[in-house]
């Protein structure tokens, strides 16, 4: 087999001062979905952000394509597409503005604006302001931002909190089609994603 | 920075200072001890100023201990931002109150001296001014490395903070002495440093060095209660 | 490039969706301004005396009372750690955010101030002065502002602090500032001033945006 | 009654497990009261002349500063559901909301008050009477300014909002707190001046519970 | 068959100016559970939020044993426990403490705390400030307040967000048990909450 694409080896996290995990190695090939299962307080959340880089981990490396993350953030995070507990939008710029906006953001050029919203049937939605959205339409905004932003990793912190099952159909046939296309994702998940992935339990 | 390096680690650092701190403290009571007496008792009474002179020798050494510690603030920021040293951000935590101190103790002996020398307790003089600046660039750092609650966002925020004021120290210094000089009050009489006597130069230096030693045991000192702090935290969260 | 202009334009079209902020900032700066003759009384020498001053302080204030919501908004929505994840350097980031914030604060501020002063009995040309050392003096308090503002996000009772942290930073430009318009009311020169003020916008341009990427980082952990 | 005082003992508590807040916003005032003679000139004659006036400003912006968070902490993690869904008056959960910000920050305002009006050069008269005012003052000011922040609830900028809407109602507070240290100094009597302020306070005390409750009410929809 | 205790007549409600569901009636008797579902933005929330009188209806009538909720608002809410989308805690107490203080406001007085630790797992927990606790540690602190508060009628907005699987039964068993007492409770979510139970579901 040919070495993963992403490559964890012996990382370590700890907050506040408490360790979280210790010594975590896992790979991941293209094509390929991690499901993180684990307690509540197991470090799900802590790890997604360790690999993002907003948490420094106390030890161990990252490495994309053999080579470690930490000698070219601006690289890595352009690889990343992230959704976090917090939806990351502003309340007073539309559905259709906010997209927009993080693309940019992103530095890319959100040209498939369209089919992002269409694939979470977020059109009649699109003028509206996302203060007066309910918290499952504003959760569908959020992952219409991940799936715009074309990016080769996905993380995915509980990403079907709020969805009705609509809504969870959609997003499992948009990572179907992630996947598909070689793409990497990594999802924190207490309920069955419903996609053919490995798993990964975090000890609490 | 070499003797921080080799102590960067808490726990060599403790097997270090419990060895010196005995040893220091008793210095430094010694040194205070004979500080004082010479200020008080050897030290001539000034022929303008009477016996309120003696207040210059905790003073004058407060103001220098005061600056020189936010310096060492920085130093312990930027070893702690670029290094990463886990000892720096527990020695910072440890200083800026010691810090804080010696400016507190500057301002507060200075307006006691400024009663009898000036008719008032404060004149909006640059020194002075500036001196309260600085005091306030302490609080910022102490205030802010407590505000948060996991203690290593506070240290690394306070470090950031530490680096920009000093970095901005002068620039403030400078800009009080100019505002002050625009419109020179009156009313104030200020001491203009005459040549000053070895009767007078030796007992100040003398407490500048004690209180220097007592600086950097209290420093230490303060540095050993924070890692058993730490360690405590950890203990607690781990269980 | 285009990640700095896309941010500098979202925030100021959030600002634009709610045209209500900027006015409310400049409104306190008024209501600030107006209490002082309340406090005083309305002696128009003594008033006259202080207007540099006041108006200086007042401003100082009001951009800092509106700097606190800078990154504590983006913090809270999580926008924040989009930011963070931008493939493109997060000083420039920083600058834009506090660009975006002059814009909407200090210009205005600047603009209005003059008018002020002339309720407190101000000649023409401090007018002048005024407005110019506050367009020039400005920016270094966004930005100076501004790394206050970062590095207070998450703490409590973070607008208080904020003004501890930013308060003493800020004297030099408030010293200058408001000493220009002394200087020119006894009449000397005021070049010193406006070229110290430049130079200490350009110090805070050179430096801040560093130090508030460093503070931003770390508000991500 | 259980109610009014475990809401009471909670906010105090949750003071006390950060003692460093209560000391920011001394800190602050402090800071603020310093930046007045940095602004405006070293002169001890115009200082006293201005004093009261300013450590009256500074001390209303220390306490809109720490007013701002008053409710919107409560809003913003959801508590303020629970405080508008227990079984007894929204009125007295607002009295104890506004009593808690008071003893943190008005008493220790009007303690560190008069320690700064030596800086400026005040008498141990006008000392004592700047003390009495701020006493009698400020629970007026943490009470209007309590309806402020009910009222901003959910506004962006709130902060800003909040003072605009305060500062116009504190300004009879001001005026009269102020105007009792400077009526002093002309040798007029003060028992007016103080009396009005405590009749202020009353009517504060009287009427804002309400206000703030049916304001809480407004943004809990 | 007795009327039952808790009866809505003819709600209509209203976000901003959007209608967001019209003429809802039901009744419900002790011992029943009333779950709520719906598409994301069907009203479930609003819903809650109007029962518990956060939200003033826009026509309809709320009654318990008969008698119009409006007429004594203090004596319905003491009627009431609240799980709103946010939890409800404050961070800078412990868990303990937030439990008291909470169950204090109500005019309670949390003699039975321990046991409501007990039932979700909190006893190690109980010690430490809420803002170091992980998401679904936070929403059992939450769950824990509602059965602390013994109140006949719990309002519980997506009970189960961000809980793990034994975090899950153990909700589940505490809502069993309140059932069984004869209380009830009407709960938004999109998942099954796994006791039996009615359904309402809204339409979009
Ligand atoms: C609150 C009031 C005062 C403050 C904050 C203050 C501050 C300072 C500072 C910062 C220095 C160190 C200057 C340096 O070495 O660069 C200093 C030195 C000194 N101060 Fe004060 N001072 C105060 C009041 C006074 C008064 C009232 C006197 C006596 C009339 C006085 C006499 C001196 C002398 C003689 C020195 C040493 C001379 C020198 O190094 O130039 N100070 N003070
Ligand atoms: N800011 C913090 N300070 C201290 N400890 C923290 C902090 N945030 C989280 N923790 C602790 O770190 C551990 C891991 O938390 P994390 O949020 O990663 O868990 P998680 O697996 O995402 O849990 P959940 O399923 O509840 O979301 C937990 O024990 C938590 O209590
Ligand atoms: N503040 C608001 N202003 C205007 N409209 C709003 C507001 N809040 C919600 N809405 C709208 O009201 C409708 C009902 O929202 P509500 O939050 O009750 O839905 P919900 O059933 O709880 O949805 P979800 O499953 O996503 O939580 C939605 O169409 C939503 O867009
Ligand atoms: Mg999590
Ligand atoms: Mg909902």
């Amino acid at each position: 087999m040919a070495s993963p694409l992403l490559e964890v080896t012996d990382l370590a996290c700890r907050r506040g001062s408490r360790p979280v995990f210790d010594r975590l190695s896992f790979g991941l090939g293209g094509g390929e979905l991690l499901a993180l299962t684990g307690r509540n307080g197991s470090g799900k959340t802590t790890l997604l952000r360790a690999l993002a880089g907003l948490v420094r981990p106390d030890a161990g490396t990252i490495r994309w394509q053999g080579e470690d993350v930490a000698g070219d953030p601006d690289t890595w995070r352009g690889r990343l597409a992230w959704l976090g507990h917090l939806d990351g939008l502003k309340g007073d710029l539309t559905v259709a503005e906010n997209l927009e906006t993080a693309e940019r953001l992103r530095g890319g050029d959100a040209a498939r604006l369209d089919s992002a919203l269409v694939a979470f049937d977020l059109g009649p939605l699109a003028a509206r302001p996302v203060r007066t959205l309910s918290a499952g339409q504003r959760r569908r905004t959020a992952l219409a931002r991940v799936v715009l932003a074309a990016a080769p990793l996905w993380l995915l912190d509980e990403p079907l909190n709020a969805l009705d099952a609509p809504a969870q159909a959609a997003f499992r046939s948009a990572l179907q089609k992630h996947l598909e296309g070689g793409g990497l994702a990594i999802a924190a998940t207490h309920a069955a994603l419903g996609v053919v992935g490995r798993t990964l339990e975090l000890a609490a | 920075m070499a003797d921080l390096h080799f102590l960067a680690n808490p726990a060599r650092f403790r097997r270090f200072s419990q060895r010196v701190l005995p040893g220091l403290g008793f210095a430094t009571v010694l040194m205070l001890g004979v500080g004082l007496y010479m200020a008080f008792f050897v030290a001539p009474a000034d022929y303008q100023q009477g016996q309120t002179v003696r207040i210059m020798f905790v003073h004058v050494p407060s103001a220098w201990l005061s600056m020189g510690g936010y310096a060492l603030l920085a130093v312990l920021g930027a070893s702690l931002l670029v290094w990463r040293h886990p000892l720096a951000a527990l020695m910072a935590r440890a200083a800026a109150p010691v810090g804080a101190s010696f400016a507190a103790v500057c301002l507060l002996t200075g307006s006691l001296w400024g009663r009898p020398m000036w008719g008032t307790y404060w004149v909006w003089d640059a020194r002075l001014t500036s001196m309260l600046l600085l005091f306030f660039l302490y609080l910022g750092h102490i205030a802010l490395s407590r505000a948060y609650d996991d203690s290593g966002r506070g240290d690394r925020a306070a470090a950031i903070l530490a680096l920009v004021g000093v970095i901005n120290l002068p620039i403030i210094k400078f800009s009080v002495d100019w505002w002050n000089t625009l419109h020179q009050p009156a009313s104030v009489t200020r001491l203009d440093a005459p040549a000053i006597h070895n009767s007078i130069l030796v007992p100040l230096l003398w407490m500048a060095v004690s209180l220097l030693f007592l600086f950097v045991w209290l420093v230490l000192l303060r540095t050993e209660t924070e890692i058993d702090r730490r360690r405590l935290e950890v203990a607690d969260q781990t269980q | 490039m285009i990640g700095f202009l896309s941010l500098l334009r979202r925030d100021l079209r959030l600002v634009w969706r709610r045209p209500g902020d900027v006015g409310v900032v400049l409104a306190f700066f008024v209501v600030a301004v107006v209490l002082f003759p309340l406090g005083i009384g309305p002696e128009t020498n003594v008033l006259t005396r202080i207007a540099a001053g006041v108006l200086w302080c007042a401003a100082l204030f009001a951009a800092l009372l509106s700097l606190e919501r800078l990154f504590a908004a983006d913090y809270e929505d999580g926008t924040l750690d989009l930011l963070l994840l931008a493939p493109w350097p997060l000083e420039l980031a920083a600058l834009a955010k506090c660009g975006a914030h002059w814009i909407v604060t200090g210009l205005p501020l600047s603009l209005l101030a003059p008018l002020l002063g002339v309720a407190f009995g101000l000649e023409p040309e401090s007018l002048f002065i005024l407005f110019v050392t506050l367009l020039v003096g400005t920016p270094a308090l966004s930005l100076t502002g501004g790394l206050a503002a970062a590095l207070t996000l998450g703490a409590r009772k973070s607008g208080a602090l904020l003004a501890l942290l930013a308060l003493p930073l800020c004297v030099p430009t408030l010293i200058f500032g408001a000493g220009a318009v002394e200087a020119l009311a006894m009449g000397e020169g005021i070049v010193t001033h406006v070229a110290i003020l430049a130079a200490l916008a350009l110090v805070a341009l050179a430096t801040m945006p560093w130090a508030i990427a460093a503070a931003l980082r770390q508000a991500g952990e």
